[in-house]
């Protein structure tokens, strides 16, 4: 069962990011860009990272996800149905991440991955809080200016012209 | 099933996918869609660390890291894209090719 | 140090994060269109900055728990990012390209990139390396796009942006890897780690660290990472240009030395002790190739550019090569060839980049077109300029000459393995000559001297004066230069 | 004393020439005075010194004086005077001529434009001339040497404005440096061995054996490739008949008497190194000279050239004496050519002068002055001129009594006497006897064609008229020394070749280990000397009536036997063709070379080559640049067809900023650079 | 008196300050200036000439100030029997250059500024004993170079400007990484000196990639100093140059410029590499020989008077390639032949000198006739010699000068390279002689085709050479008879720094080994 159940969210999060990038109509690919996110947030709990899937639906759904559906529709006429988009040099996308892939597999096949055996906790929240407030206190407000830098810079790039 | 070698699998696959939609897309929202499998590809990878590194959770904060980043970074891209909507009337990225030799 | 602790040498950041937050409140408070005001604050909160740099004298340590290396190395590069941004502000209040846009956010978007910078040169953990790239690379962003209404401004945003997060984008994915292979973010336990590793993790390093150099190589401009630089530089504001093109620059090699210097070899290098590799792969050949690749590509296109902008880009780039030969050597003086080009390629490039700046500004546009006769019409810019030209070639008595034969020194003293670089940067001078030399050719070949001179305004006259008498009095005595470098040569590494 | 006179003769005619170069133009006469006065004085010093070397009569006297001209340690080069019997009679001789010539010079250059300019190089020339006898060491021989070249090319010039005497200079100048490079490398390969420039030294190095064999012999023949560029030896011959586009007076000087014999007084100076094969040598190219010229010199029609193809062939039997070892019989044969040579020459400048002034009269300026074929029956005319001449034919032809035939006849003697010792060297002798008959015979050519017969130009005859006593004197003066007396002083036998000159002027012996010592050579000449004597005097009388029958009393025609002859008779008349071969073989190859050369230098070397690293630059340049924009996309991802289409559209077109392609790009980098590093 | 070289070498920046700050329009009194600054350092020259001890080898006025400590470098001047007739002869020509230059009427002031600080560079190379020092003048020379060249010359100055930029560039940059490889044998100096003692020690052995390092060393900075030589086939720079650039220019480029290679070859490599002299000798005397036929060749056949007399230039440093290549004949492999290794650098040296003069005269020449016809094309005489009788006899004389006419100071030299190079050389040699023909053919054919035969209707209006010209003219006559006729007084001043540089190169050359 949790063998099915894993296969099929490898499915959904593979067949769809497939999709996102095959797709020839620009939303379709946005929707299945959220059932990749989704099939990610899935795989996040299968390795006991409960907090990360959450945010990353959070965050990744309701967040990024919103967005570009957003700039699809703010760069794009509402009426015209399928907004088809077109994909360029493709023979050599596919040849190029072939064979970034198969470097990839090469690599994870062969390499002696740092690995540790560790019982599931119950929970992750309060280890991820005191990392991020002892060891990783400081990026931790660096990402706040960078929030804030691009929330200023953002704004000013879509403001209206002043 | 449920080893290491099987999540870093699926995440070098996302990776390929993400590089071939950067390159290939023509729409800037949808290579920014690559570019998110890109994220996501490398966040399972830090998450899947984590798992077999023994419970390590540094992976995990630094997955974190990656997606407030990619939300600012996607917060900003879209204004770009936005802007150059506003002044090009196209989001395709090969027509925006006056800057050239 | 803890967390705490570390606050007591961090007030220099402070101070600058203080001037982040002041700049917004003011500029929204502010009514003018031009915030002079914002600009004011920044350049006084970036001065105090500077003194709080030079002053904050600690032994090389760590803060925030091993996240930040605090070292002179760092407050070097600190201080040359200071610098370039103060000169830029000046240079951006004279320019005429934001008519008609609040440049508010502008120079607070400048003190954010700082701060980026500012982790850059100090980072020593994998989570830090990513977030301070991403805040330059996000500030960046937004500053060549700053033009919203200018297409081309629009384009090389949009290029930069997408490139920039691709190439973020596979350097996360081989930090991933190197996380994997470690277990951990920091450079000292990464560098353990890697030590430990068989020769079957070779594979894994190779593509780690190619992943890696492809996020460091875009931030320097490397090849084959490099590409979006020309557009870039080209659409840019031409002030952001001339910014992006010194600062982040000096910050991503400084991130370079420190990932290069300390995870991959015994860290003993950098105390003149000699070096060891701890990873199998050839990588000093690999940055070597990539060097001699970068310094050519950028020589030969800037040949044929008819545009004096996408000719320093293109430049631009060839310089980074250039830096880039006194890396693989891992030793000291490589390092300290790499600052003192650092702090000459500051003089000279920026002068060429502001020079091109009141050009566009007076003539209206940026081709070697442009240029002609510019030498008889406007005798001290045509005099600076023929300076900077001469310095960016490297011919003595400019500061080019110095800090390329502080680099050549380097690469030479690194032993007979490494001629071959010396002799492609020293080919590679000569194809440059052709390219510097047509703008001094424009000036003064091309054209007739003319009765009407046109002198720059009193403080135009004195940037240029401020960039072109270091460019020769560096070139003629620079011991004041090598001080300083000497005494910011100590980086905090930790040896096996 | 001797030293001080020597320096004031080098020295005195450098002065005149260096006053008159900057001021003669503003000197009263245009300064020739200044030239006169000091050749003058320089002929009292020579006669004074000739008289001491008369009354003290000593054959091995010799004095030597010099100055250090360089001293780097080891390498040093001095200059310096040796003054030996042979020293003294050549700078007398030159001294006289040189005199002569200034004083001939007055009447025959007046008028011209540049007359203190002539009278200028001839200071020059003298100094340099004096130089070459006063050296003791080849390196001052070497400097006077070429000085000598170029006061002659400046004088064969001095005509400039006409092409042939400017391409004449040149000539002159540029086939001697052919020569003078041999010399040169002679020199060096002298040097090399011996370490020293000076003549006793290098005769003491070679009798000491220090250097022998083959670098001797070829040494000797380099030394020797001096004397044929400047005594005219064939091949390098072709100058001296050019030489005569230079005026009258300055043929007589130097391309005559003096400056021509440089070469063999080098050689008789030299005699002592030379091997038994480099001597050989010599012979035969004098040899071959001898006749040689001569046969041209038979069918020339201009006056002068026949006297200069006489003089090379004069020159070659001076040549050739040196070879056959009778080497004073060579030096003597100098002397008293340059006696009647010198005066064949005023007496043709005399006549020259008399046929210019005639056709000047008659405003006529096509027809050539110097062409025999328009003179004929000026015996009545210029009796002065005709029977100084006639003495100098008679002692050029070698008839007894007169100086040629003493001189002659010890040349023909050694060659005989050589001849006999060496049987397979018959050829020797033979040329020194044909060579004497046709001398003979275009010798009295001349003097008939000229002065007898009926005048060709009846018009011109009236016109004709003696020259001025500045120009008769010299001739007369001359021939007067062209008569045995003055050379067999104190004997009065004009069958002897004794006399005040082989008294004083003794052969040395050769200091190659091998040669047959002075003495030997002077025993061989002596068994031969009676037969020398009669057959000399026969084929000069044979000559003599040959010509006479064929010009005077036309008993043979000669256009008939150049009828019968023509191939011959052209080929002797064109002078062998030599010039025109020249020409075509090696001067215009030469230049066509040079053309080619600077073709490859720059149009090809420099325009492809150093350009083509500019070139290539840029051509790497572009397609980086290409690369970096479109490369790949066009060329290999879209394929060949489309870019093909698309290469027809606009540039704007095919050069895409695209950004995608970018990112390729750097992918491929990184597949690359990973390929690269992993296997 | 003390720093007296620091004060040939700077006087000339004190008179480039001087000129900036004449006010526009008063182009009289720069050049006033320029004369005056350049006739002080005449005399200055002058002066060390007097004083100079000639039966001391080594560097005499030697000045000593520290720069840059931490690198080994420092301001160091000396002068010895090399450099001095450099520095004498640059000074000479500067000084002439000035009045070469007196009808410069456009951008007066840039054009004098440019030459000063040109004049200045060539006397810093000269006298520098710091090799970085050296290397700086080096490169400051090509600066104003370029903007002579480029700005004030003929039709293709550009062209001819930036070639001549990137040629000599190319050799620097050579020279730059030879020089570092230098600094870092020898112990972190830069001291010439330190360096001459150590380097041909230091380096000994030491293989790089399978070739012996002291080789490889040499051959960099051999490229470097066989391109100002200019050495075939490095050459092409300097026909375009010589014929695009102003006569002065012409004039400094050939009288000083390209005696700035072989100084460079005699002072660097000859005393820091002297075991290479002798692997590279017999190079150095085929492509001296091939210098001297080539350069005469292309000579022959040009048309443009100027660059005839260019290539007549690559020529006469053929001669002087030679005459260096004879220094190994002072070694015991060549029987210790030391006079002809005297014979030889003296002579070589002595070349330098003459073909200076030499040169410089015939380049003035070309530019006095120019001015008036406005070509100079050979063929496109005729007959000048009754026009312009005084003009035409200095001709002749710098002709004569040019092909080693005896007497005239050429000869002087050429002999002694010739006779050098010889025993060891033997039939480089002999060949090289027909360069003595060809050099007198070219010259000779030249001289008649412009001055012979009948006047050119064209020229009648031709007016002989005037004062001003003369004065620039008769100096360099003057002293091309006097050493043609007495050597002596330069020879003396040279000869025992030579003797210096021959037991550099046969003694400590020998003992570091042969190839």
């Amino acid at each position: 069962m949790p063998d099915f159940a894993f296969g099929l969210i490898v499915a959904i999060t593979l067949g769809s990011a497939f999709m996102v990038v095959q797709g020839k109509q620009l939303l379709y690919s946005a929707i299945a860009l959220l059932f990749t996110f989704f099939g990610v947030a899935g795989l996040y709990i299968f390795m006991w990272a409960d907090f990360m899937a959450a945010v990353q639906i959070v965050i990744y759904i309701g967040g990024i996800l919103v967005l570009l559906i957003f700039g699809i529709m703010l760069t794009n006429k509402i009426t015209s149905v399928n907004i088809s988009h077109t994909s360029l040099q493709r023979g050599a996308g596919v040849l190029v991440a072939l064979s970034v892939l198969s470097f990839l597999v090469v690599m994870i096949g062969r390499t002696p991955w740092l690995e540790k055996t560790a019982l599931e906790p119950a929970q992750t929240v309060d280890g991820i809080g005191t990392l991020l407030m002892m060891k990783y206190l400081l990026p931790f407000e660096v990402a706040s200016l960078l929030l804030l830098g691009a929330l200023i810079g953002a704004a000013m790039l879509s403001r209206n012209v002043d | 099933m449920d080893s290491l070698q099987t999540y870093l699998f699926i995440s070098a696959i996302l990776f390929s996918l993400g590089l071939y939609g950067v390159i290939t897309r023509r729409n800037g929202i949808a290579v920014l869609m690559g570019i998110e499998l890109i994220l996501n590809s490398a966040n399972i990878n830090f998450i899947a660390f984590a798992r077999f590194g023994g419970m390590n959770l540094s992976g995990q904060v630094f997955a974190l890291f990656v997606i407030i980043m990619a939300a600012a970074e996607a917060a900003v891209a879209l204004a770009i894209i936005i802007n150059i909507f506003n002044n090009l009337q196209t989001v395709n990225i090969d027509e925006a090719q006056q800057l050239k030799l | 140090m803890s967390n705490l602790q570390s606050l007591s040498l961090y007030w220099p950041e402070l101070i600058l994060s203080g001037t982040i937050l002041l700049a917004i409140i003011i500029d929204i408070f502010s009514e003018s269109q031009q915030s002079k005001k914002v600009s004011n604050w920044v350049t006084l909160g970036l001065l105090l900055t500077l003194i709080a740099v030079a002053i904050t004298k600690h032994s090389p340590t760590t803060l925030f728990m091993d996240t930040l290396a605090f070292d002179p190395f760092a407050s070097f590069i600190k201080s040359i990012v200071i610098v370039a941004t103060i000169l830029v502000i000046v240079i951006s209040r004279n320019s005429n390209e934001f008519k008609g846009y609040h440049t508010g956010e502008y120079y607070a978007l400048l003190a954010v990139m700082v701060f980026g910078m500012f982790l850059m040169a100090s980072a020593i953990d994998l989570i830090m390396v990513y977030l301070s790239i991403e805040v330059v690379s996000l500030m960046s962003f937004i500053l060549a796009g700053y033009l919203k209404n200018n297409p081309r401004s629009n384009e090389a945003s949009l290029k930069y942006v997408i490139y920039g997060a691709f190439s973020s984008g596979i350097m996360l994915y081989g930090l991933s890897i190197i996380f994997g292979l470690t277990g951990t973010t920091n450079y000292f336990e990464i560098r353990d780690a890697v030590k430990a590793l068989d020769g079957s993790a070779d594979l894994a390093l190779t593509i780690a660290s190619v992943f890696v150099l492809a996020g460091f190589g875009y931030k320097i401009s490397a090849v084959p990472f490099h590409f979006w630089t020309p557009d870039v530089y080209e659409g840019s504001p031409t002030p952001i240009t001339a910014y992006l093109s010194v600062a982040p620059k000096a910050a991503g090699f400084a991130l370079m030395i420190r990932f290069f210097n300390q995870v991959f070899v015994d860290g003993a290098s950098l105390s003149g002790m000699g070096w060891s590799s701890t990873v199998s792969f050839s990588w000093p050949q690999l940055l070597g190739i990539i060097s001699v690749i970068t310094m050519s590509m950028g020589n030969l296109v800037a040949i044929q550019q008819s545009s004096v902008k996408r000719m320093l880009a293109y430049s631009s780039i060839a310089h980074a090569g250039y830096m880039l030969m006194a890396l693989p050597t891992t030793s000291s003086e490589g390092v300290f060839g790499i600052m003192i080009y650092l702090v000459m390629y500051l003089f000279m490039n920026l002068g060429a980049f502001f020079v091109l700046i009141y050009v566009i500004e007076k003539e209206g546009g940026e081709t070697f077109e442009h240029f002609n006769g510019l030498g008889w019409r406007m005798p001290i810019v045509g005099l600076v300029m023929t300076i900077f030209m001469f310095s960016l070639t490297g011919l003595p008595p400019t500061v080019g000459f110095i800090g390329k034969f502080y680099l050549f020194a380097a690469v030479i003293n690194a032993g007979p393995a490494f001629y071959w670089l010396a002799f492609f940067g020293a080919l590679n001078t000569v194809v440059s000559l052709y390219y510097y030399m047509r703008v001094v050719k424009a000036m003064y070949l091309t054209g007739e001297p003319s009765d009407v001179i046109a002198v720059p305004s009193f403080s135009m006259t004195m940037i240029f004066l401020l960039l072109a008498i270091p460019s020769v009095f560096f070139g003629i005595y620079w011991v004041p230069v090598l001080g300083w470098v000497k005494e910011s040569l100590l980086l905090f590494v930790q040896a096996l | 004393m001797l030293i001080n006179y020597a320096l004031g003769i080098l020295f005195l005619p450098l002065l005149s020439f260096i006053i008159l170069i900057l001021v003669g133009k503003r000197l009263p006469r245009q300064g020739d005075w200044v030239a006169i006065g000091s050749v003058l004085i320089t002929l009292i010093l020579s006669l004074a010194m000739f008289g001491s070397m008369l009354l003290s009569h000593d054959p091995g006297f010799s004095h030597e004086a010099s100055i250090e001209w360089m001293d780097l340690g080891a390498f040093r080069i001095e200059l310096g005077f040796l003054i030996d019997n042979i020293t003294i009679v050549m700078l007398l001789v030159v001294a006289l001529i040189s005199t002569m010539t200034h004083v001939f010079s007055i009447k025959y250059m007046a008028g011209d434009i540049r007359y203190s300019r002539y009278y200028a190089y001839l200071g020059l020339f003298t100094f340099s001339m004096n130089g070459i006898v006063l050296a003791n060491n080849l390196f001052s021989l070497y400097i006077f040497w070429e000085l000598v070249g170029v006061s002659s090319y400046l004088l064969i010039g001095h005509w400039f404005e006409k092409d042939s005497a400017a391409d004449a200079g040149k000539k002159a100048f540029l086939t001697n440096r052919v020569g003078d490079i041999g010399f040169f490398i002679g020199v060096m390969l002298i040097f090399t061995a011996l370490g020293t420039f000076n003549y006793g030294e290098i005769f003491q190095g070679v009798a000491q054996g220090d250097m022998a064999g083959t670098l001797l012999t070829l040494a000797g023949i380099g030394l020797f490739m001096g004397a044929i560029g400047k005594s005219s030896q064939f091949p390098l011959h072709i100058w001296l008949p050019d030489a005569m586009e230079g005026p009258t007076p300055v043929s007589a000087l130097m391309h005559a008497a003096t400056m021509v014999a440089a070469g063999v007084f080098l050689t008789v100076r030299l005699f002592p190194i030379f091997t038994p094969e480099a001597l050989l040598f010599i012979a035969y190219v004098g040899g071959f000279t001898a006749i040689f010229a001569a046969t041209i010199a038979i069918t020339q029609n201009d006056i002068k050239k026949v006297l200069a193809y006489s003089t090379v062939s004069q020159l070659g039997y001076m040549i050739l004496a040196v070879g056959t070892g009778a080497y004073i019989a060579g030096f003597f044969h100098l002397v008293t050519h340059a006696m009647f040579k010198a005066c064949l020459f005023y007496g043709s400048g005399s006549v020259i002068h008399a046929m210019h002034h005639a056709l000047h009269n008659k405003h006529d300026h096509d027809t050539d002055p110097q062409d025999m074929r328009n003179m004929g029956g000026f015996k009545s005319k210029m009796p002065v001129t005709y029977w100084t001449m006639v003495v100098a034919a008679l002692a050029i032809s070698g008839v007894p009594l007169f100086s040629g035939f003493l001189s002659k006849d010890a040349i023909l003697a050694g060659t005989l006497a050589f001849g006999t010792h060496h049987p397979q060297h018959f050829l020797l002798p033979i040329f020194g006897f044909g060579a004497a008959l046709i001398t003979a015979f275009y010798m009295f050519r001349l003097i008939f064609m000229t002065f007898h017969n009926e005048p060709k130009l009846p018009e011109l005859y009236d016109d004709i008229n003696e020259s001025p006593k500045e120009m008769t004197f010299p001739l007369v003066l001359l021939s007067t020394l062209s008569v045995f007396i003055f050379y067999t002083l104190p004997y009065f036998n004009p069958l002897s070749d004794h006399g005040w000159f082989m008294e004083l002027v003794k052969a040395k012996d050769s200091m190659v280990p091998g040669n047959p010592s002075a003495h030997e050579i002077a025993e061989g000449i002596h068994h031969s000397h009676t037969l020398t004597m009669i057959l000399s005097t026969l084929v000069a009388a044979l000559g003599i009536f040959l010509s006479w029958s064929v010009y005077l009393k036309k008993r043979i025609s000669a256009d008939a036997w150049a009828e019968k002859l023509t191939p011959y008779y052209n080929l002797s008349l064109n002078k062998y063709f030599f010039d025109e071969n020249y020409d075509k073989y090696l001067y215009q190859p030469l230049l066509r070379l040079a053309d080619r050369i600077s073709f490859i230098d720059w149009e090809l070397y420099d325009k492809y080559f150093i350009n083509g690293f500019g070139h290539v630059t840029k051509w790497l340049s572009f397609l980086t640049g290409r690369t970096d924009y479109d490369g790949l996309d066009q060329t290999i991802v879209d394929g060949l067809g489309r870019s093909m289409s698309k290469a027809g559209s606009t540039l704007k077109e095919v050069q895409t900023g695209r950004l995608q392609n970018y990112m390729l790009f750097a992918l491929f980098g990184v597949v690359i650079i990973v390929i690269f590093q992993s296997f | 008196m003390d720093n007296i070289l620091s004060w040939i070498i700077w006087i000339p920046i004190i008179g480039m300050v001087a000129i900036g700050f004449v006010p526009r329009g008063q182009q009289d009194l720069i050049k006033k200036i320029a004369a005056v600054t350049t006739g002080i350092q005449l005399l200055v020259a002058v002066m060390i000439w007097i004083t100079f001890n000639p039966t001391d080898g080594s560097f005499q006025f030697m000045e000593r100030a520290e720069w840059i400590p931490s690198l080994g470098i420092a301001y160091i001047l000396g002068i010895d029997g090399l450099s001095l007739p450099m520095v004498a002869l640059n000074a000479l020509i500067a000084f002439l250059g000035v009045f070469v230059s007196w009808n410069i009427d456009r951008a007066v002031k840039g054009y004098f500024a440019l030459f000063l600080l040109l004049d200045t560079g060539i006397m810093g190379v000269f006298l520098s004993l710091d090799f970085f020092l050296f290397y700086v003048f080096w490169e400051v020379m090509l600066l104003p170079m370029y903007f002579l060249i480029g700005m004030w010359g003929g039709p293709q100055r550009e062209y001819a400007a930036i070639k001549f930029f990137l040629y000599t560039l190319f050799g620097s940059v050579l020279m730059l990484i030879a020089l570092l490889a230098l600094y870092f044998a020898c112990g972190k100096t830069f001291d010439m000196l330190l360096m001459m003692e150590r380097a041909p020690f230091a380096l000994d052995g030491v293989v790089w990639w399978g070739m012996s390092a002291i080789k490889v060393i040499w051959v960099l900075l051999f490229i470097g100093f066989a391109i100002k030589v200019p050495v075939f086939p490095f050459h092409t720079w300097l026909p375009l140059a010589h014929v695009e650039a102003p006569t002065a220019i012409s004039v400094v480029l050939a009288g000083i410029l390209l005696k700035l290679g072989v100084y460079g070859m005699l002072r660097i490599n000859y005393t820091m590499l002297p075991d290479a002299v002798w692997w590279f000798a017999g190079a150095f005397a085929v492509l001296g020989m091939i210098n001297v036929l080539w350069g005469a060749m292309c000579a022959l056949a040009q048309k443009d008077l100027k660059k005839m007399v260019a290539y007549s230039s690559i020529s006469h440093m053929g001669f002087l390639l030679l005459g260096m290549a004879a220094v190994i004949a002072g070694g015991a492999a060549n029987g210790s032949n030391l006079m002809a290794a005297q014979a030889g650098i003296n002579g070589a040296v002595f070349q330098m000198f003459n073909h200076g003069t030499i040169s410089a005269m015939l380049f003035i020449l070309v530019g006095v006739i120019y001015d008036q016809a406005h070509h100079r094309d050979i063929e496109g005489f005729g007959g000048l010699a009754a026009q312009m009788p005084v003009y035409s006899g200095i001709v002749a004389l710098a002709f004569f000068a040019g092909l080693g006419l005896p007497g005239l100071s050429g000869f002087v030299s050429e002999a002694m390279c010739f006779i050098g190079a010889f025993p060891v050389f033997r039939t480089i040699v002999i060949i090289s002689t027909i360069g003595i023909l060809l050099n007198a053919a070219y010259f000779l054919w030249a001289f008649q085709r412009m001055f012979f035969g009948k006047l050119n209707e064209k020229y009648t209006g031709l007016v002989d050479i005037n004062r001003r010209e003369l004065f620039t003219v008769v100096p360099l006559l003057a002293i091309t008879i006097f050493l043609g006729i007495y050597p002596r007084p330069f020879l003396d001043m040279i000869k025992e720094t030579m003797n210096v540089l021959i037991d550099q190169v046969v003694i400590v050359g020998g003992i570091a080994g042969i190839f």
